[in-house]
């Protein structure tokens, strides 16, 4: 699979931002990402404190804003942004929604085929008549979703499309973005939805002051169980082994386990807790202050850090082999 | 001014002179005409300057608002030095026809529209040119819907180039001459009758031109801007 | 009063007298009450206000009262003004004469009239462009009396009114390489370029005087008629006659002095 | 306690919408809302889908729109209201926080130190000399609630208020929030944000097609107990029993039952269901669809529906003592 | 008009005539009073059509927009009719002089702030409305604060008007009376010297115009347009 996208050694600061800005990072750009690759196919979540600078990559992404310096390559034809604040221009929602068709001179009945398929993703079909401007918060936000998506885009970028939108809606927003992802195409969006992050995202990247942080571990695809137990819960992971998690009512797609609470011993030490798994170690990568990041495939990937001085007590090396062990309430269901 | 010129006003208004007929229909002619011709040149200019960065564009902007000032009497000696038969362009003999009235109307409309076209797209949300390029509309459909969303701005901005230069006074003098049945606008008739001390004929011309003006206002207000809701699909 | 920044006016008006003069535009334009004016207003401590308009709009000032005296050159109109009890007495100072403009082609022949009524005949015969003022001045009611005694028809293409002041027809005049009738006046101080000449002139009914008006007080109140009669008295008296007589525009008198 | 807010025979429909849109909610009032109180101190929360009417009728409390019927009555001096896009003025962010009392004119140092405080309070003390305009998405949003905060105002309306604003900074907002609350102020908010809704609320209104619902039930405040065990959890109501709920790590201060997990008996019997409480009935209400709403006081008050058949097997009347029983995953934490 | 005429034109700017001064702080005097009465009423009002709603707003808000095209030669007509002697305010005597030009300039230039200045805050955000409505503004302050908030629309309201009143040659002619030293100005001194057939005056003058006209765009333009980021405290 060739990457949707590529950018490499970007930096970016806004132009009359003064020096009143620049002093929260220092002397450095407000942007400055060493290299980021999407592939198509994939769903590709931002996340980050307010200020972090996703709004500003994605508009890099979109050719919206032009880098200071580095290289921001799409692949497939141009990606299409939707805002945080989507403007809507002053007519109906389904002239918004057709428009990009209409400018594209596609046949009428094409337009208003697909306008409406569109406008029935987001929920929005009941509305089409409508005046945009008079729509609600949340709608608005659905109708401008809709009028990207009713292009097809190949890369798709959305700037916390989530927000505003009620439960039923995020629903279907979401579903709209996997079956994206499924046609081959890429979605990346950013969001403050953790819950919503964890079930979509193929790779989340956490940004911090204009900087990536390495990518969120431990994803696991999967389903529940019945849980035939009152109080524990069996996740199973797609391709992989069963895993125990915390009972829970309902469907849930995506179990997350906690980094810091996956313990590495080189015996089967039985404990209280729930999970053991047997694996291999797949790489050790030692990193700043006295922490080693160790990845290890046991039917499915793990990734755990662990002191320096445990790495030379379990001698862990590439291929070592060792248990995992965590407890059901390390996991997290989505 | 007294009772009787107002008198003797109403008198030539309701009776329909033909001479007033003549005279409002060039004023007419020769402000619909400029401001059309200023509209079609300077609405893009004014989308231009809107959305796009160009070297000097602070300076350009500022300039091009100062000439919405441009006095009358101004345009119409340069354009007289231009037309003149001791001019450039003498040989065209256009000096005291409409056409030279058309052109130096259309020069005093086109920096109104051009400032009035930007000044109202760039209060537009930044948003809205960024929506246009992201969904990949071409350079002259990003404009037609610029100018769309803008609408207000843009029919408030040639409007008021039609109003000033149907009320102008200046070219119309200097470039037409005020020849009866043939450049004689309604404003240089008003300056002619006042000369003259006729008042009756001129406050009825006044009248005319206030009745005109408001007519193709409330028309086109009413028209495009209290139309937001068009439900139709 | 003008702050020193900007260079201050003639006089400071604060405490000299203010007289309203309406006047027909030929001798504001020409320079000649730049001239006449001074020595009065020294004299009387006094600003003259000089509105130059045309005689149609001169007499229409004085009628509403927004004028103290005229100085015009419509005899029958003056007569009239004073007659209806809105002027106190037509006093003739000074007279000049109107002549005829034309291309130096001079398609129409007029060169060779005998009068200036055959040589208006022949305009209209040739049907030659002719630029009218068409404005009630005073040089417009010259024009009609003698187009009424050449007996021609001015309906038709050729005949242009145009309805602005002297200078101006004459610039259109030579934009459009027609004929017209000016004052001498105008004509000899107009500084653009010419491009036509004087075809025809010297005709007794051509004779231009001016006359100069006080507005009746007892329509207006407010006019300052003392001030307006000793303005009266200086354009008559032998010193103003003299300045009259003596103002030069590119070696060329301009206006000739007639007091009773 | 007296009531901040009194709402009683409430329509409300927007001028030109139009017959398009009403046909949505036949003929009737887009808003149409019998009666609603609330008390001083008390967080309220609206929730619902898009488009349900809460911006609308927070409008309504603010005084922002009239009324096309009944009264709205605020007591305590004005409702604030938040935008849910709010407005920031051309010019600095403090700025803007310290408008609202320049124009009250409160003296210089007084207006910077509560400026200053409320800046503080929702995190921007950092970015008070930035222009407005050019913050990020959830800085802005921020910015309005400090703007809003710096009058103290004893009624405060806020249009979601934490959308659009990352994790950390939500907890900010809901802390100050509870603050206005314990100051004995009402606070007045619509969201989508569940979690953040069951943490803040004293009250959680459902709208549904501008009608109000009827307010969520077993709310229970509290807190966590030490776990103990790996997979079952323990949670303490505050002046109530402890229940069991599932592991979890962290601490939660709301625990919710669903109600439709609630279980009524006559005798204690055994079942593997972890929560058994006695209590008294104290009201039974029918309501339609053969359904009845049984409100127990058993240490807390806990809601349950039933049948109406089982109302007569159980001999259901107020005063009625009997056990309420519940499995532990039918707790949700907040 | 020839080479000659423009040269003798420069002469006369680089020697800066005595009469050339009076005559450009006659235009500036009577403009920039005239613009500041007009800013003064004008404002609150296109603030008021702006953000407040009234009976028949719609036909007020297009009546005032059309009167901006009102004639200087029909104000000049209007106002001659009040301040003649004749007229129901004769007795002020303030017909030719300052007074007079500028209360014409005045009545030109008002319906332009106003309709300007409601085109330009109508379309400000709505919120911005209810924003100070909720934070609890008086009727004053929130007009204030709108201005600012508009301020662009606003400033550009006023320069307009000056542009229009600095340049208008009907009203200053008709009464103000073209007299020299008092209430000439640079655009009745044109018409007057394009009369006389001497353009060399007339093309001063008009460079002047313009670049009092331009001076003072660039200048406020500068100062109040293009300061957004006013960062301190
Ligand atoms: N036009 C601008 N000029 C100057 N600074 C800006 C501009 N837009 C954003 N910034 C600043 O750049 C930084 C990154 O902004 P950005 O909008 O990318 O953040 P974000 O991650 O999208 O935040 P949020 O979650 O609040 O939307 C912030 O500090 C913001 O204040
Ligand atoms: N100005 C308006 N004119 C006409 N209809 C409007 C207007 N504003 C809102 N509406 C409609 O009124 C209904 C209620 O809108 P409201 O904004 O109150 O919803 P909301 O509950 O806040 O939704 P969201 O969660 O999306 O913000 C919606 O159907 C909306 O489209
Ligand atoms: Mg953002
Ligand atoms: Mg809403």
């Amino acid at each position: 699979m060739s990457p949707a996208i590529e950018l490499h050694g970007l930096r970016f600061s806004y132009p009359d931002s003064g020096n009143a800005d620049q002093a929260q990072f220092g002397d450095q750009a407000l942007l400055q990402i060493e290299s980021l690759t999407a592939q198509a196919s994939e769903i590709m979540v931002l996340i980050g404190d307010n200020g972090c600078g996703k709004t500003t990559l994605l508009k890099l992404l979109a050719g919206l804003l032009i880098p200071d310096g580095g290289s921001v390559g799409v692949h497939n034809g141009p990606a299409l942004l939707v805002h945080q604040r989507p403007y809507l221009f002053a007519e109906s929602v389904y002239a918004n929604v057709a428009w990009p068709l209409r400018i594209r001179r596609l046949p009428r009945h094409d337009v208003r085929q697909r306008t409406l398929a569109a406008l029935e993703q987001v929920g929005l079909e009941q509305l089409a008549r409508r005046w945009a401007p008079s729509l609600s918060g949340g709608e608005k936000q659905r109708a401008a979703i809709a009028r990207a998506l009713v292009l097809q885009p190949q890369v798709l970028l959305l700037d916390e499309p989530t927000s505003n939108i009620d439960a039923a809606s995020i629903a279907a927003v979401e579903r709209v973005l996997r079956w994206q992802a499924e046609c081959g195409r890429s979605v990346i969006m950013s969001t403050h939805n953790l819950p919503s992050a964890y079930r979509l995202a193929d790779r989340i990247v956490p940004m911090k002051e204009g900087r990536l942080r390495p990518v969120a571990v431990n994803i696991l695809r999967g389903w529940t169980l019945d849980p035939g137990d009152e109080h524990i819960g069996r996740f199973q992971v797609s391709g992989g082994p069963q895993i125990f998690c915390p009972a829970a009512r309902g469907q849930y797609t995506t179990a997350v386990v906690r980094m810091d609470d996956i313990i590495l011993s080189a015996e089967a030490t039985v404990t209280s807790a729930q999970n053991r798994l047997q694996g291999d170690v797949r790489a050790v990568e030692l990193t700043a202050g006295e922490l080693a990041r160790v990845e290890i495939d046991c039917g499915c990937r793990l990734v755990s850090t662990v002191t320096h001085r445990s790495v030379d007590q379990l001698r862990l090396r590439t291929g070592s082999r060792l248990w995992v062990t965590f407890k059901a309430s390390a996991v997290e269901l989505y | 001014m007294n009772l009787a010129s107002l008198i003797e006003a109403l008198r030539l208004l309701v009776v329909w002179d033909r001479e007033l007929a003549a005279i409002t229909f060039n004023s007419l002619h020769f402000a619909i005409a400029s401001t059309l011709i200023a509209a079609l040149i300077g609405t893009p200019i004014g989308v231009l300057f809107a959305f796009r960065e160009f070297p000097a564009k602070r300076s350009v902007v500022a300039a091009t608002h100062t000439l919405m000032g441009l006095p009358t009497v101004v345009v119409g000696l340069l354009v007289f030095s231009l037309l003149s038969r001791s001019g450039p362009l003498g040989g065209l003999g256009l000096m005291f026809t409409p056409t030279a009235v058309i052109i130096g109307q259309a020069v005093l409309a086109l920096p109104i529209v051009v400032s009035l076209v930007y000044g109202g797209l760039a209060r537009l949300d930044p948003e809205l040119a960024e929506t246009l390029q992201t969904l990949g509309a071409t350079r002259l459909q990003r404009s037609v819907k610029i100018v769309r969303e803008g609408r207000i701005a843009v029919v408030s901005a040639i409007l008021t180039a039609f109003g000033r230069v149907v009320g102008e006074v200046g070219t119309a003098m200097m470039l037409g001459g005020n020849i009866r049945w043939y450049t004689r606008t309604i404003t240089t008739a008003i300056a002619l009758e006042t000369q003259k001390g006729a008042f009756a004929l001129s406050v009825a011309l006044g009248i005319v031109l206030m009745t005109v003006a408001f007519g193709v206002n409330f028309g086109l207000n009413y028209l495009i801007r209290f139309r937001p809701g068009n439900r139709t699909i | 009063s003008t702050p020193p920044l900007f260079a201050a006016g003639r006089r400071q008006r604060a405490e000299a007298t203010r007289l309203v003069l309406a006047t027909t535009t030929s001798t504001e334009n020409s320079g000649l009450l730049a001239e006449l004016l001074p020595p009065f207003e020294a004299r009387h401590n006094a600003v003259v206000d000089v509105i130059a308009v045309g005689t149609g709009q001169a007499l229409q000032i004085g009628r509403s009262g927004d004028a103290d005296v005229l100085m015009v050159h419509a005899p029958q109109l003056e007569r009239a003004f004073v007659a209806d009890g809105y002027g106190v007495e037509r006093v003739h100072f000074m007279y000049n004469d109107f002549v005829v403009l034309g291309p130096a082609e001079d398609p129409a022949g007029v060169g060779g009239a005998a009068e200036v009524s055959e040589a208006f005949a022949r305009i209209a015969t040739a049907r030659a462009e002719f630029i009218s003022r068409g404005d009630n001045s005073g040089t417009h009611v010259k024009e009609r009396e003698i187009w009424d005694l050449a007996g021609a028809d001015t309906a038709g293409a050729w005949y242009r009114e145009v309805g602005q002041g002297m200078g101006a027809v004459i610039t259109l005049a030579t934009e459009r390489q027609a004929y017209t009738l000016a004052d001498r006046g105008t004509y000899l101080s107009y500084t653009g370029d010419v491009e036509i000449g004087v075809l025809f002139e010297g005709d007794a009914l051509l004779f231009n005087p001016y006359g100069i008006i006080a507005v009746n007080p007892q329509r207006h109140p407010h006019v300052r008629l003392e001030l307006a009669q000793a303005l009266i008295r200086h354009v008559t008296s032998s010193q103003g006659q003299a300045l009259i007589a003596g103002y030069r525009v590119r070696g060329q008198q301009l206006f000739f002095p007639d007091g009773d």
